[in-house]
């Protein structure tokens, strides 16, 4: 579903992800970990193509996402949850789900969607009117994934969606995501906390300063030194 | 070969003003390329267009320009009185002499500068004749007067303010715009219910096509007097219908077959843009410029001004001889135009 | 007990529209102490922190700073008083130096006004410089690398600096009491438990410095704060150490969820 | 009906529709895509004298007079032709400020608004004359015992059409979403699906023709154009836009309405009035603002920390 | 200190003063060429050459860098060399009060844009008044002078105080209104003092205030030539001291705020208002004396221009002098002193230079403004970051 071959970035000058090699079979759950700085929103950025490649490809549903253009992925099925939430801040918590569901050009009407969304998330039913500059932290968070979720996506491509959530809510996110993924959808999730991430993904990799670390399925993740070293 | 001299010429060729500023600066060098025609002349002259963009500042460092340079004897400049004003201390702290082409605030001729002539009437003396014939002769005693902000307008206004109520008759109202006022329909309607005789405009082309159409569109059906300011063609393609309205003074002594060729030479060079009021007036400018310098010389400036103000010239806008303060003393009785099938024409009493 | 208390908040609330946001929060906080807040997202947590730091204005109830009412004061006002605090979504002055940063957060402590910058301005750098120095140090102390890129501009940092910068720039005003909402949100557990030194260590350097903190991650909640208080739906629904509180039904149904109180 | 008072109101209406047509474009532009076009009253002054050139060259080869037909022919060609410069202006000039300081792509629009007119004086046949400009319709009609000339009373009901037109457009599709979303975060509007320079083209062609009809409105009513009439206009529309509240079609038309009523009364009522005109206008601006810091309409937004 | 600077600096192996001394007298012979050039060709070609300049900058950051290290090194010889090269400079211009007289209306221009940078650049603020105030400070002098018989020196600081008074009135409104909302408040309020200088009958209306008298200064008339050595320098050259010592006045001013806690709260402002009112800001009042600030230096400027040109009119404070002056510093750089002025400096001469373009002139200065804008977005000498306790 989703392939990055040997691809390189930089900001300016400077040189950030460094043949960075990363793959998300179909149905998968994977998750990308790293320090602070390592890359991971960078990785993002480039796999969605909103970064200029230095080298390499990256290949989403079979498509080459350079060709094609960000504007495009979302209608093969593919939801983003971008670092920060990135809502629309002076639109409603409606139009940011609308937005988010034409995007994807599902067939299911929207009002179906959205009740599935408020049995996922009942806090954002009573918001749907609120300006989202004005929610809570966590109140955005349940809303970029409901933003992300809305249009059946086949795959889920998510930034440290879990930041600022209560534990309570982190729980439940997770919980939805592996949900999510048990109903058959391919899911990157990049994060921060390595734990939980990894107690709910098949596969998983560290990146670490632009570069792939370690790479390998749950279990080999676990009990990798540098991870136990990193994380647990 | 005969030495070169330069005499330049200043004024609006870009910006709001571009087309007076135009016509005029085709005037200057259709008069210089006929000076220059002549072999008896003793000396070549090479024409520097400068642009002041009606803006006092670009109008000084115009002037410094041509103050700067050596080879410029004198110059003719500008249409709009504040820019003169600002350039006329520079042209004389420089000696250099500066015929005025086209600016008509009184206080330019006031401050009698040696440097500084003017061949344009002022807006005094073309007013007072026609705010007498207007009373006494047309039978205008109710008049309302409008006008526009600028300088040129209020002085209008002021003048015809002064002497409509001199000569027996009643100013109705005043009512004063923004140069570059569109809509005169909220004024216009007011004055409907002031039965006036006339409405008197005190402004130029533009605006005044403007208030001649909407005047009618309002059904205020009324003459529309007023200075040459827009005795123009262009104002009755602007006023279409409306302009047969429109009454203007002329000053009478400018029919001169001087003039008749000049239009007819204008026509036959073909210069990208029409002619314009002041064209006739910056063509004398450089022509009493040139005549001033075959008389005394080309070396000395004070000279040369002096020479421009006691000369005695035949220009295309009649004999022209300057007053005690360096104003145009041609004689203005004034002949009265209207529009009839689309054209100026002289008008005759009905 | 009037005397000890460095902020009094007395059934303090805001309402927008129809939503009550804060409901009538009463919070006793004494000098050199921890105390976290902890609720649900949306329980009103940050619009506290902007109630006490007068970005928003109370519709009810008091604040009080060490007995002196601040209710509604500007925020400029409160900062001079001495309450410091960070955002939620870091807000750092992006386009100016790190170290510029910092030197901003002592603007209350400075006095150069235009006359004395124009007509004195030996006097007027002296004071920057001073400030300069003073903030090198603060950087140092935070994070040596943050002392190192001083002069890059702030707009440039990952996450976790941003996070620290601002603890920087709260200290940098030399507060009584600093407010501080998540510092610890999208920092790795290494940073996470820097972050738990820094605090503990800028404790011990300014005697009678007070923290309130809102935070989400259990790990800082458990060790730092004597004192934690729970919020939910804009009331106060529980106060006392993390031990006792975590063991509340109340706060386990609304905030910790089943699986934190097993781990924890 | 006082026949008078029929004049004021009925020129009210016009000038304040005017206004409207050129304030829509500032609101669109301006309050949802956060672009500083201050060359919109320059660009949509490019309408009249696209119409004029066609007019004269229809009559040249009919050498008759126009039907209504090509009328409204050249009409359109006019505004067509004024959205694609929209556009081009966007491309071309205000595009590579996209993430500049806010004031850069102001400044550059200024010297953008010179290079239109200077292009129109410079390269428009006698470009620096005033041109006089037909008046779209003749007459008058007729409604119940009102005899109300047409041009008036066409301004206006073109103008409510297009506002009702425009309001529709933007609630009923999800286009005014989409130009917000672009408009605050262009990279996550591209994860969403939105391709942006499209919409920065669907909004700039929107705003430039809107204000075309609005200019040709303009010159039909003033029966004169030149190059520089844009210049006033478009700062009073961009007033009107602001009074009104950036992003508000309905604040648009308020502030619009606004605007060309003082500048009615004052002109009316006061001696002197005219001439204080500009005066007044601009005191009611500031007025408004220190009353209304986002204009009438405007959402004050409350920045959540 | 940085130490990419350092290396960088170090690397050319250039002394300090080697380089300010080249950079500052290269910087005066081009803009003695570029005055002086008089033909079609050499204007194209200078202009080609600083196209050049800043291609080379663009290209080249290290170039900016090592320029800007040696000045700062060698910042005495850089004041010293700069100062007695304003002194000389009329010397070389001959006679050419032409030239004499462009600088002169540079250097007004440059302390405008100075003033207008305290607000734009500091704490972007669109103020779009300056022109009026500077307009208000041109009035304010002249009638003084005209109907009271004030000397110029007395004029100077009553027109500053009533353009500052103006300033922090135009201040009030900032309290509340923000960005556009703002702009349009300060373009309103210069439209409305400029119709009402133009329709008021005390200010001379339309026509302008005329015959306003040279300054003298210890019974030497500005209007007379100076002589220094044997050397006479035209009647211009006093107002060229003049202006000179003004902008002087200006740098200093925008250098000591800068460097100061002032100009650090500004910029805060700049970067996130309401971040600055947490960090004890004041908001409202830096805003205000920025206005204040602004006024009070253009206010100098008017007066300066009023008497060395004798005359001024509604027409020399219009929206578009506002809009000029913005764009002098946003084309040199905001928030950049030395960018400032060569913007202002830029968009006095390029017009004039452009002369030779007849009628197409204004289109060709809009034009290369816009090039300029699209080529060096962030100014021809971006802002740069302060740098405490060298030297
Ligand atoms: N636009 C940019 N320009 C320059 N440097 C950048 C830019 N964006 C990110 N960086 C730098 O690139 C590095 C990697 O950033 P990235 O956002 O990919 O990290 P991350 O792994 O997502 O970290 P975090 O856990 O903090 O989100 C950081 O050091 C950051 O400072
Ligand atoms: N300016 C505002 N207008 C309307 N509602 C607001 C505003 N500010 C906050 N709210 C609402 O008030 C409630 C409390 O928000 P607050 O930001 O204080 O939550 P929080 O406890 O900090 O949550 P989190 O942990 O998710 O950050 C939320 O429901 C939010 O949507
Ligand atoms: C109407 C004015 C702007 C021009 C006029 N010729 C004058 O003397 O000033
Ligand atoms: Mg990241
Ligand atoms: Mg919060």
């Amino acid at each position: 579903m989703l392939e990055l071959r040997n691809v390189s970035t930089s900001y300016g000058p400077v040189g950030m992800l460094r043949g960075v090699n990363l793959s998300v079979g179909k149905g998968e759950l994977v998750c990308l970990l790293g320090p602070n700085g390592a890359g991971k929103s960078t990785t993002f950025k480039a796999l969605a193509g909103l970064l200029p490649l230095d080298g390499g490809e990256v290949v989403m549903m079979g498509q080459n996402v350079a060709r094609l253009g960000t504007e495009k992925l979302a209608a093969l099925g593919v939801g983003f949850v971008p670092e920060g939430r990135r809502l629309f801040p002076t639109l409603t918590v409606r139009d940011n789900l609308r937005l988010g569901y034409r995007a994807s050009g599902c067939a299911i009407p929207f009002e179906t969607r959205l009740g599935l969304i408020y049995e996922l998330f009942p806090r954002v039913k009573e918001r749907m009117g609120q300006l989202a500059c004005t929610m809570s932290g966590g109140e955005q968070a349940m809303v970029a994934l409901a933003r992300a979720l809305i249009g059946d996506p086949q795959m889920l491509i998510m930034d440290e969606p879990s930041l600022g959530l209560s534990p309570k809510l982190i729980d439940e996110y997770f919980e939805t995501v592996a949900r999510i993924h048990a109903e058959g959808k391919t899911v990157l999730l990049i994060e921060q906390n390595a734990e939980t991430a990894l107690s709910i993904s098949d596969r998983g990799y560290l990146i670490v300063r632009g570069q792939i670390a370690v790479a390998g399925t749950r279990a080999q993740m676990l009990a990798d030194d540098t991870i136990q070293h990193m994380y647990l | 070969d005969r030495p070169t001299v330069k005499i330049g010429f200043i004024g609006p060729i870009s910006g709001g003003n571009a087309a007076q500023g135009l016509g005029a600066k085709n005037g200057f060098l259709l008069a210089i390329e006929q000076a220059n025609a002549d072999p008896a002349q003793p000396f070549t002259v090479e024409p520097v267009v400068l642009d002041d963009a009606s803006d006092p500042q670009t109008g000084v460092s115009a002037a410094m320009k041509l103050v700067n340079d050596p080879q410029v004897i004198a110059a003719t400049g500008h249409w709009n009185s504040p820019v003169a004003l600002a350039t006329m201390p520079v042209f004389a702290r420089f000696q250099v002499p500066l015929v005025i082409w086209g600016a008509i605030s009184p206080d330019i001729t006031k401050q009698n500068l040696l440097q500084v002539t003017r061949v344009t009437p002022t807006l005094l003396t073309e007013n007072k004749p026609l705010a007498e014939w207007a009373v006494k002769d047309f039978g205008a005693k109710k008049i309302a007067v409008i006008a526009d902000t600028s300088d040129y307008g209020k002085a209008n206004a002021d003048a015809f303010n002064e002497f409509v109520p001199a000569s027996g008759g009643e100013i109705v109202s005043t009512d004063l715009l923004p140069v570059g006022s569109t809509d005169f329909r909220t004024i216009l309607t007011a004055l409907k219910g002031k039965n006036v005789d006339a409405v008197y405009f005190g402004g130029v082309i533009t605006e005044a096509g403007i208030l001649a159409k909407q005047m009618k569109e309002i059904g205020l059906d009324k003459p529309m007097i007023g200075i040459s300011g827009f005795y123009d063609p262009e104002f009755i393609s602007v006023a279409g219908d409306a302009a047969s309205n429109a009454i203007v003074s002329y000053p009478s002594a400018a029919q001169t077959p001087k003039l008749a060729k000049m239009e007819a030479d204008y026509t036959a060079k073909g210069f990208a843009e029409p002619e314009s009021p002041y064209t006739k007036f910056a063509f004398d400018a450089a022509n009493i410029i040139i005549a001033a310098a075959k008389e005394v010389g080309t070396e000395d400036k004070v000279k040369l001004a002096e020479a421009i103000r006691s000369g005695k010239f035949d220009g295309a806008t009649g004999e022209i001889t300057f007053d005690a303060n360096g104003q145009t003393q041609t004689p203005i009785a004034i002949e009265l135009k209207t529009v009839r099938d689309g054209k100026w024409t002289t008008y005759t009493k009905p | 007990m009037m005397s000890t208390a460095l902020l009094d908040l007395k059934g303090l609330g805001i309402r927008f529209g129809g939503l009550v946001a804060v409901d009538g929060v009463d919070l006793t906080i004494r000098p050199s102490t921890i105390t976290c807040i902890i609720g649900p997202n949306g329980a009103g947590k940050s619009t506290l922190f902007n109630l006490i730091t007068g970005i928003y204005r109370p519709t009810s109830g008091q604040v009080l700073l060490k007995g002196e009412d601040i209710t509604g004061q500007p925020a400029y006002r409160i900062a001079e008083k001495g309450i410091a605090r960070t955002f939620q979504s870091s807000r750092l002055f992006d386009d100016l130096s790190i170290l510029d940063n910092v030197i901003i957060g002592m603007h209350a402590r400075t006095r150069t006004g235009v006359l004395t910058a124009l007509l004195r301005p030996a006097r007027a750098k002296r004071e920057l410089e001073a400030c300069a120095v003073e903030a090198e140090e603060i950087l140092r102390v935070i994070s040596d690398e943050l002392y190192q890129r001083r002069y890059e501009p702030a707009g440039i940092l990952p996450q976790a600096d941003r996070r620290r910068l601002e603890i920087a720039r709260a200290l940098a005003l030399k507060p009584q009491l600093i407010l501080l909402d998540e510092p610890s949100s999208g920092m790795d557990d290494r940073d996470t438990a820097a972050l738990m030194a820094d605090i503990r260590r800028v404790m011990a350097d300014r005697p009678g410095l007070s923290f309130l903190i809102i935070e989400h991650d259990m790990r800082l909640v458990a060790d730092l704060p004597e004192t934690v208080v729970v919020i939910d739906y804009g009331k106060k629904i529980a106060e006392g150490p993390f031990a006792e509180v975590r063991l509340m039904p109340r706060v386990q149904q609304a905030y910790l969820g089943q699986k934190a109180v097993e781990h924890a | 009906m006082d026949s008078l008072f029929l004049q004021y109101l009925l020129n009210w209406l016009v000038l304040g529709s005017i206004y409207t047509l050129v304030a829509i474009g500032f609101s669109l532009l301006f309050g949802l895509l956060n672009v500083i076009h201050f060359s919109h009253g320059d660009v949509s002054m490019i309408a009249p004298f696209v119409a004029l050139g066609s007019l004269q060259f229809l009559l040249g080869i009919t050498s008759s007079t126009v039907g209504i037909g090509p009328i409204l022919l050249v009409l359109a060609l006019a505004i067509l032709v004024t959205g694609v410069i929209g556009i081009a202006a966007d491309r071309l000039v205000i595009s590579r400020f996209r993430q500049a300081p806010a004031m850069m792509a102001l400044v550059a629009t200024v010297a953008l608004g010179t290079v239109v007119r200077e292009l129109i004086r410079g390269f428009y046949p006698q470009g620096s004359n005033p041109k006089a400009f037909p008046s779209i319709v003749e007459g008058f009609v007729t409604l119940n015992s009102l005899r109300l000339p047409a041009l008036p009373v066409l301004i206006i009901a073109t103008t409510v059409l297009v506002i009702v037109l425009m309001a529709a457009l933007m609630q009923k599709t999800p286009i005014g979403m989409r130009i917000r979303a672009v408009a605050e975060d262009a990279a996550t509007a591209r994860l969403m699906g939105i391709t942006p320079s499209r919409i920065f083209a669907f909004t700039f062609f929107l705003a430039s023709a809107v204000g075309a009809l609005g200019a040709l409105f303009f010159a039909s009513y003033a029966g004169v154009v030149r190059f520089d009439f844009g210049v006033q206009l478009g700062l009073i529309g961009f007033s009107a836009a602001v009074i009104g509240g950036l992003g508000s079609m309905t604040g648009a038309v308020l502030g619009s309405l606004a605007i060309a009523g003082i500048e009615t009364l004052v002109q009316a009522n006061m001696a002197d009035g005219a001439s204080y005109r500009l005066v007044f206008c601009f005191l009611l601006v500031i007025f408004m603002l220190c009353v209304r810091p986002s204009g009438l309409l405007g959402k004050p937004v409350f920045e959540k920390v | 200190m940085s130490t990419t600077l350092t290396q960088t600096a170090n690397r050319t192996g250039l002394p300090a003063s080697l380089v300010v001394t080249v950079t500052e007298i290269a910087a005066a012979a081009l803009l003695l060429a570029f005055l002086a050039a008089e033909s079609t060709v050499m204007v194209v070609a200078l202009l080609a050459l600083m196209g050049a300049i800043f291609a080379g900058l663009q290209l080249w950051p290290q170039l900016e860098e090592v320029i800007v290290r040696a000045f700062h090194d060698a910042r005495a010889l850089a004041t010293a060399l700069a100062l007695i090269i304003i002194l000389i400079y009329p010397f070389f211009l001959g006679n050419n009060t032409y030239a004499l007289h462009l600088l002169i209306v540079a250097l007004i221009y440059s302390t405008l844009a100075l003033a207008l940078n305290f607000q734009l650049g500091s704490v972007n603020i669109p103020n779009f008044a300056t022109g009026a105030t500077y307009g208000i400070g041109a009035y304010t002098s002249a009638l003084l002078a005209i109907n009271f018989g004030w000397s110029f020196w007395a004029t100077l600081p009553a027109a500053a105080i009533t353009a500052t008074v103006f300033g922090f009135l135009l201040g009030i409104p900032s309290m509340r209104t923000r960005d556009s909302y703002l702009a349009l408040v300060t373009i309103a309020f210069g439209i409305v003092i400029q119709q009402l200088l133009n329709n008021l009958s005390w200010t001379g209306g339309a026509n302008g205030l005329v015959g306003i008298p040279a300054p003298s200064l210890f019974g030497h008339s500005f209007m007379s030539p100076i002589e220094i050595a044997g050397r006479k320098l035209p009647p211009q050259a006093n107002f060229y001291y003049l202006s000179a010592a003004l902008l002087g006045l200006a740098i200093l001013s925008a250098k000591r705020l800068h460097e100061s806690r002032v100009g650090l709260a500004w910029n805060a402002i700049r970067a996130d208002e309401l971040a600055a009112k947490c960090q004890g800001i004041n908001v409202v009042w830096y805003k205000i004396l920025a206005f204040g600030v602004d006024a009070f230096l253009a206010a100098f400027a008017g007066t300066i221009y009023a008497f060395y040109i004798s005359y001024i009119s509604p027409d020399n404070f219009t929206f578009l002098v506002s809009v000029t002056i913005m764009t002098m510093v946003i084309v040199g750089g905001m928030d950049n002193t030395l960018g400032v002025i060569l913007g202002a400096f830029l968009l006095t001469m390029l017009p004039e230079k452009l002369r030779v373009f007849s009628d197409y002139r204004l289109l060709f200065v809009s034009v290369v403004v816009i090039l300029f804008l699209i080529l060096r977005p962030k100014g021809l000498f971006p802002q740069r970051q302060r740098h405490y306790g060298e030297k």
